[in-house]
């Protein structure tokens, strides 16, 4: 049977990226945050997850205002890094798992989920940063991600975008859903996207470390009240594009404890301001056995 | 009854709905258009040209010409399209938040190393954080005319 | 204010819209069929709506394999009609009311309904048929369809379809939403495809008059148990493409007596087999003074 | 435990679900583009060439080449891309639904003037209904071989 072992939360900054393919890393700028997920790339040696399913969002890359899905789920077999205007990430591209993706949709679908099921999509930063984070660079000798991808999509563009507690809702869903597929998988969900940042207007560069740590603290301890916080606090407290914090509730709904189970241990909780414009966020909850 | 725009009195912001969509429409997609090299290439060979293929309105076009970032989002544009004119530019997210805040890109730079712009006085419009209306622009180019910050 | 006046309920099928482009409606075959349709067009043209909001569903005409919304609203100002192969219907292209389609998709998804927003989409028979039925062909000397549309596109072609209930609930989140809308608006919602039909294997061919009216009472007299049905007994007995019939349910849910108002008026049932493959059902209810 | 599929019971048909797309993606897409009137020259011309160009099976390619599509279907097809092919040899989609069946046009039109194909004995796989396995291929084509309907 396949297992959610585990739940990644973390910021996804395009900057990160191209700190990573510049080589900049070790800059005083930057080390201190690369610093922080040094942990993490050990954890997932030892963690090896066969399969991420990796909520993320969109940036106006391959989603453009010809269609804007609410939700949306890739079952296809490989996605490739997008251009998004400076040329595509040099990263591998994405294998997906077609058949658990499948399985998924079609449970979730059922359990009056709306979604929209993708077989065609560039993947952008908002995947492959997270994936650099944990997994760093792969070696030219064996240049591939260390497991399969499921991109899941959300928007947090146009408004309105899910609410807080539909994102948790959604994520159990998910979960029965993983929980049921008959193959042995250890499956990792990750929420990406956040923390506090606004990237518009002479509000730009809003940074909000109080409300940001008092999410993580919420995030672990009870999700199902934070689920309800609305939009326009996101927006108040955390920026305008602080509303992309919403997605670390889907990875969240997915822990055995909101089914039930016991409370997830928290593995690594790390924040660091800024990069580029963003206060960036991280954190890893395990699963306990019953 | 209209439904609710509970974010229209945060300051210095303009979130991105249905109603800014249907406006920016034009506008947005010529950003995508961007993502494609050679249309990258003919934007920057002819602006003007490029611009009038799309039927963008002519303060749209203008806008996007002087690269005003705010005055692109107020006729409907949204960031992570208008990402592509930076992209085509050579110029970074940061870059690109920077200039809607009429700091120099030291400026800003050194606002967000020292922590980023806090919300308070940020919150709600009426307030006197630096982000309000009464506080633009904001960094030196605000100490000019106003003499405080 | 906006108000829902009345619902329509139709079959789509394709050689509908031939017979009516290349004039054979008047052939022994098609006779029969369209003289079904003679009260509702004199209906329409007392009605006079401002807007329809059609449901119906794109037959892998606008939306391949690449992407799969369960429910999309269309948000744009135009739509064409689409060569779905045969070249494009000589029908006029549709026109949207954006600013109505966005308010619905606002209000729908904070009422936690995952919708696709649309903002570039060809139409196909699904939503043309319907319009050709029900206010003929536009004369040349005013060549366009007499009310905005707003189309509503449903999956029903790759399983899992929405479930009849949830179809049912999002036409109440419907009905709220129009029922919001600021402008004084004459609102009609159709739902469109079905009744039993199978166009695939062995099986093709199936028509099951008896399900089918049996529907339509039900339709009628009980929509919430009628939302109930299981998708598997709509192709056992209606056949696999029978399972249209649950965007009948959106348009039933959006009726004033589901939100507690009096029930709505039958002004007119008709039904008809078949039209090439496929059971012909037709129907108007009416929202009666509170 | 696998996701419940209650509709492998229900005789000759085939849900097009998440597992039939997966297998019949290629080919379902080569379908769409016929819905280009300059491909559907180019695949006339020759048919071979052309569906070389997508990453199909052979046999789904042998199943579009024969026109067979029962067959089309049992590689992952789905019969509203399949009928991107019927529309291409200008047929219709009652030829192509009652091509499934054995019937010739004429049987098959006339068993839908009669009120079509009944449900009774076509429920359920194992029943004697005339959709049933056993009773393949209908109308004069099974009368040859079996002397009954
Ligand atoms: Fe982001
Ligand atoms: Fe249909």
């Amino acid at each position: 049977m396949a297992k959610i072992t585990a739940s990644v939360y973390t910021s996804h900054v395009p900057a990160i990226g191209a700190a990573i393919d510049l080589g900049k890393t070790q800059e005083p700028y930057w080390q201190p945050l690369f610093a922080g997920y040094d942990f993490s790339k050990e954890w997932e040696k030892a963690q090896k997850p066969d399969v991420v399913f990796l909520v993320f969002n969109d940036h106006a890359t391959a989603f453009s205002l010809d269609m804007i899905p609410t939700f949306a789920i890739g079952t296809a077999a490989e996605y490739q890094p997008a251009d998004e205007g400076w040329g595509p990430r040099p990263v591998p591209a994405v294998h997906g798992h077609p058949a658990l993706a499948a399985h998924i949709a079609q449970s979730v679908i059922q359990d009056d989920f709306d979604l929209t099921i993708v077989n065609k999509m560039d993947v952008d930063h908002g995947l492959t940063v997270p994936l650099s984070l944990m997994f760093g660079q792969p070696p030219q000798s064996d240049y591939r991600w260390p497991c399969k991808v499921i991109p899941f999509a959300v928007n947090v563009v146009q408004y309105p975008v899910p609410s807080g507690n539909r994102c948790f809702q959604l994520g159990k869903a998910i979960r029965k859903a993983i929980e049921s597929f008959d193959e042995d998988l250890n499956v990792q969900i990750w929420g990406t996207g956040g923390m506090s940042h606004q990237l518009q207007g002479p509000r730009a560069g809003l940074i909000n470390k109080d409300w940001d740590n008092r999410f993580l603290d919420r995030l672990i301890a009870e999700p199902a009240e934070l689920a309800k916080v609305p939009h326009i606090e996101y927006v108040r407290e955390a920026g305008s594009e602080g509303i992309e914090l919403v997605m670390w509730l889907i990875a969240r709904g997915a822990m055995a404890d909101v089914a039930g189970g016991p409370a997830p241990k928290v593995v690594y909780r790390f924040f660091h301001v800024p990069a580029s414009n963003t206060a960036v966020g991280h954190l890893i909850l395990e699963n306990q056995p019953a | 009854m209209s439904l609710d725009k509970p974010y229209l009195d945060v300051p210095g912001t303009i979130i991105f709905d249905a109603e800014q969509s249907r406006k920016g429409y034009w506008l947005n997609q010529f950003c995508m258009s961007l993502m494609k090299a050679e249309n990258r290439e003919r934007f920057k060979a002819d602006e003007r040209a490029y611009l009038d293929e799309w039927a963008m309105t002519e303060e749209q076009k203008q806008a996007v010409l002087a690269r005003d970032l705010n005055w692109c989002m107020r006729t409907g544009g949204n960031i992570y399209f208008l990402a592509k004119i930076g992209a085509t530019d050579g110029k970074s997210f940061q870059q690109m938040a920077g200039s809607m805040t009429g700091m120099t890109e030291e400026e800003y730079r050194n606002m967000m190393v020292g922590g980023g712009r806090s919300p308070e006085g940020n919150r709600f419009l009426g307030e006197d954080g630096d982000a309000q209306p009464q506080h633009q622009p904001q960094g030196k180019a605000g100490h000019k005319t106003t003499g405080s910050n």
